[in-house]
């Protein structure tokens, strides 16, 4: 297989792009059909707004905080503001989404954000180092440790470096397919989870989906970037689909979406 | 009988030291007013605990109130980290800090069983974490009905709990809307409950729509009329949040000095909210105002004799 | 989408025979015009799931609709015994009738643990009690906190859960005011939900309003639009309970057979709930409107771009 | 201890009354200085209406179909009724009612009514015979076996006869002071309950309070009662209170309001 050269990446009429616009609109687009999502507070935010204002209209977002079927009016800088109840369909207590929504079943996808992932989609979001003398202390779950047991399947969005894809994450919050497909499903199966685990992790370089035994493996890498830059900013042998896709570049509509409505300040897309 | 009071009374009388408190609302409704006169009274080694430490702990840890904290998500959301917590945490600066740690529905869960009187909660969440080996507290508990495990968190009972809210009445009948969180289960669950509001209103208002009443009197110590008293958190309908601040303070709070100054100036500063929001300005009060009403409605109750 | 349909197809679509069928409502918003609908259709073996069975599920049992009652209070409120029911409970006549039998707050625990998808809900009821000898369902769980047991209930998933309200958009998202009983958690239990509503409103007034959203349309597979569809229980705001009805069937459904001549007239002999309506005639409908109006006034939720 | 004569049981002033209505307002009265009430169907009803508006006018009335703080325009037949939401506190749905007000520790006052009650207190609501084949289906539990456990203390309001003040229960729904004091009290300690049990039951002939040993204590004979009338309606050889007192006749007023506001219809003063 051969490095996809840079020319054939973008169509001649889209506009420059940097890595975080190309990363959100990638993620986005993976939600064309989904019905539900629980949205997450940093880069999920923005890349679930953008994709109920083109692929996915009927998406209905839940944010932790306690609203269902939000339409929010600007981009909340916090996964709470006021802009995600006024207009929405239901204001809950946490009791009632993370019990009824979120336990009960009824989330398709939950959107998440880390600090560390490893091959097989488990999650670091609490430290770094040693749990009681961290190097660095993380935000920790939040809802992030339910939201991988109970949303029918989970998509993560981070940007690639080796400290961030590891061969053995820190602290383990959100359990992935943990030491590979088969156990997980069977400790799954056994433990009632209502998950199937991760389902797509999409970066700042490509598009992840999970193989048969469970890995992540590059499906797509997006314009610009190379498998080089792809293998340095892991921390394993990352496996690379036969017939890699290159990401179809942001349309000049998703990025006027990102850059004049979501994120007018540029706080996500730089 | 009306609880009405002054924050300073409030505080004074229902927080004492070495208090496990619990100041709620989930990025809404944040009582910052009662933070800052907590660290005014100078209380110590109380027990912080809240889903989101957020900004108002950041500062009473700084400011020396704390001993531990009792959380499941410990960042400045959309910005960074606490900067004075991690302070603590990962170089004992100060002095070291206990850590309590959940995940966002083990805390709801664990407010639930306290204003429940339940022994524990059941949830599914935690299975083939760390959390459990970090957090002793959370157990596996096996299900009576075939041969299911999933995990039990145990009671929170905070001594006090601060609710912040739209309106109440003089007995402390609370209503609030937009965000919940989980201050109902944890002003359920606490021994003491102060709530804080934009405006009291008769008894009257609360009762023409029973079905808003978050929290009733019957539960409450102190009831403190303080407009503006959430923010740079923020109230549905009353005023956005300040996310300039939040993101000032990834700045203030970087270095421990530039955090005292800002507590001096800010805090010790002031004798209390209203001088504090005189400080702010009528700029930035006004530039946090809705830009227009979004009325519920009304909706009939009927009249039944 | 809309998921406006009739109560004919509803009940059609929606339930089958030998379904878990749930039409909850605490006294309020008891959906008779489905039940009476599930008469018509002359559907079998259902399990009927209530707290307090009422007359309808008293009028659903004579009509032979059920096999089982799963329950927590069985009675006339206030007037006496069902005596459909107790014909065959007590008499075999003219067959039996299985139950299940918990408290009204093992019920709630029931629908709460089915709508969160937890193995068991536990609860500090049933100590000392002959119910669990009675329900071997009702088991003992030990706190993985110390030495306490308390109890736990099963969850129950009916599969079908019809909720009477007075209002919903045509996709099911519906709002309810006044005893809110434990509808919201009988829906999410279960795996079939009908909604029906007094008023059919724009999804403009809902979104007006989100806290007093009670189930969102997510979970809602049909929508019927029944005016007067709970009498002889009430609407809040819209209609007050005919409690001469209710002591009137104590008379009615004390013999099996002035039980099903009332049948043959108000349920076989109508063709829906329009046709029973106008049967009851307009005196009897103005009787049962409330003596004025007690508006709940209205709240801002501000607009924030 | 001499009978009390019927001469000395009611001022003269009083007008007649009957049965009912002396159980009613004595078990009205016995809630002064009290709280927060959970109020059951049928006679506490009445009772705890009665109480709102002459001796405990601060008194918070619980439904447990799910109002608090309700101020009845009118008497309702059923515990749930348009009138007790119009006007009222709080109105909740029944999970927030029975796990945060009732099992929380904020109920004062369960008022039950009871098929059969034994001499320790011990409540049956369910069935008169076997449970399997009764010879008579009650109305079951609905939630007097909470109430019984979780509420400070209980009050039962029910009319005396040998078929319902039995020496044993047929089957006991609501936990009393089980078979005496002492077991009851370790028994409640162990299993953490919050609730005394029961502290008064107020019939048509009298009150008890409960004695030292955990068993009923008559210790108020209601005018026109007569201690063979209370004999003959009980199922055991009743305690009886060494100075025992006659009950105060209904006030003009209390008789006022049972008749002209609670109950026009002489429905429960009969």
């Amino acid at each position: 297989m051969s490095e996809p050269r840079p020319a054939e990446r973008s169509a001649p009429e889209t506009q420059a792009f940097t890595k975080s616009e190309m990363m959100i609109v990638a993620a986005a687009r993976e939600l064309a059909g989904q019905r539900v999502c629980f949205v997450g507070v940093g880069l999920p935010n923005i890349a679930v707004n953008l994709a109920r204002l083109t692929v996915a209209p009927s998406l209905e977002l839940v944010y932790e905080s306690g609203a269902f079927g939000a339409k929010p009016a600007r981009l909340p800088l916090s996964i709470g503001d006021p802009t995600i109840v006024t207009g929405a369909t239901a204001a809950v207590s946490m009791f009632e989404l993370f019990s009824f929504y979120l336990q009960g079943g009824l989330v398709d996808v939950g959107f998440l954000g880390a600090a560390q992932i490893d091959r097989f989609g488990n999650i670091n979001s609490t430290v770094i180092g040693d749990y009681d003398h961290p190097r660095t202390r993380l935000p920790g779950s939040g809802g992030a440790c339910e939201i991988a047991i109970n949303a029918r399947q989970v998509f993560v969005i981070m940007r690639q470096s080796k400290r961030s894809f590891v061969d053995r994450i820190d602290f383990r919050t959100s359990p992935g397919n943990l030491g590979g497909a088969e156990t997980a499903a069977r400790i799954r199966r056994e433990e009632g989870w209502l998950g199937r685990g991760p389902s797509v992790v999409v970066t700042d370089l490509g598009i992840y989906h999970f193989d048969d035994s469970g890995e992540m493996r590059l499906d797509s890498i997006h314009p610009g970037a190379t498998l080089d830059q792809v293998r340095e900013t892991i921390g394993w042998e990352p496996r690379v689909a036969v017939s890699l896709a290159v990401t179809p570049a942001p349309t000049v509509e998703e990025l006027r979406l990102i850059r004049e409505q979501l994120d007018p300040d540029g706080a996500y897309r730089k | 009988m009306s609880k009405v009071t002054s924050m300073r009374d409030a505080v004074a009388e229902v927080v004492h030291d070495g208090d496990v408190v619990a100041i709620e609302g989930f990025t809404h409704l944040i009582c910052f007013a009662a933070g800052h006169e907590i660290i005014r009274q100078r209380k110590r080694d109380l027990t912080l605990a809240r889903l989101t430490p957020d900004l108002i702990y950041d500062q009473m840890v700084a400011a020396g109130t704390a001993r531990k904290l009792v959380f499941s998500w410990l960042g400045n959301p959309g910005v960074g980290g606490l900067h004075a917590i991690r302070r603590r945490v990962e170089d004992d600066d100060p002095a070291p800090l206990e850590l309590e740690e959940y995940s966002h529905f083990g805390m709801v869960g664990r407010y639930t069983a306290g204003a429940s009187n339940l022994p524990f909660f059941p949830l599914r969440s935690y299975f083939e974490t760390d959390l459990p080996k970090a957090n002793p507290l959370i157990r596996p508990i096996k299900s009576p009905y075939g041969d299911e495990t999933v995990y039990a968190v145990p009671p929170l009972k905070p001594d006090v709990t601060v609710v912040h809210a739209q309106r109440a009445d003089a007995e402390g009948n609370t209503q609030m809307w937009g965000l919940l969180g989980c201050q109902k289960e944890a002003a359920f669950a606490a021994k003491r409950v102060i709530v804080v509001v934009e405006e009291l209103v008769d008894e009257a208002v609360i009762r023409a729509d029973p079905n808003r009443t978050v929290i009733p009197g019957l539960i409450v110590d102190a009831v403190v009329v303080e407009p503006w008293g959430a923010h740079p958190s923020y109230v549905q309908g009353g005023y956005d949040r300040d996310n300039h601040f939040y993101r000032d303070w990834d700045a203030i709070s970087r270095e421990a000095a530039s955090t005292q100054a800002w507590l001096d100036e800010w805090v010790y500063g002031v004798s209390g909210r209203a001088e504090y929001i005189e400080k702010l300005g009528p700029e930035r009060l006004a530039s946090l105002r809705p830009s227009g009403a979004a009325p519920s409605g009304s909706v009939d109750y009927g009249i039944y004799r």
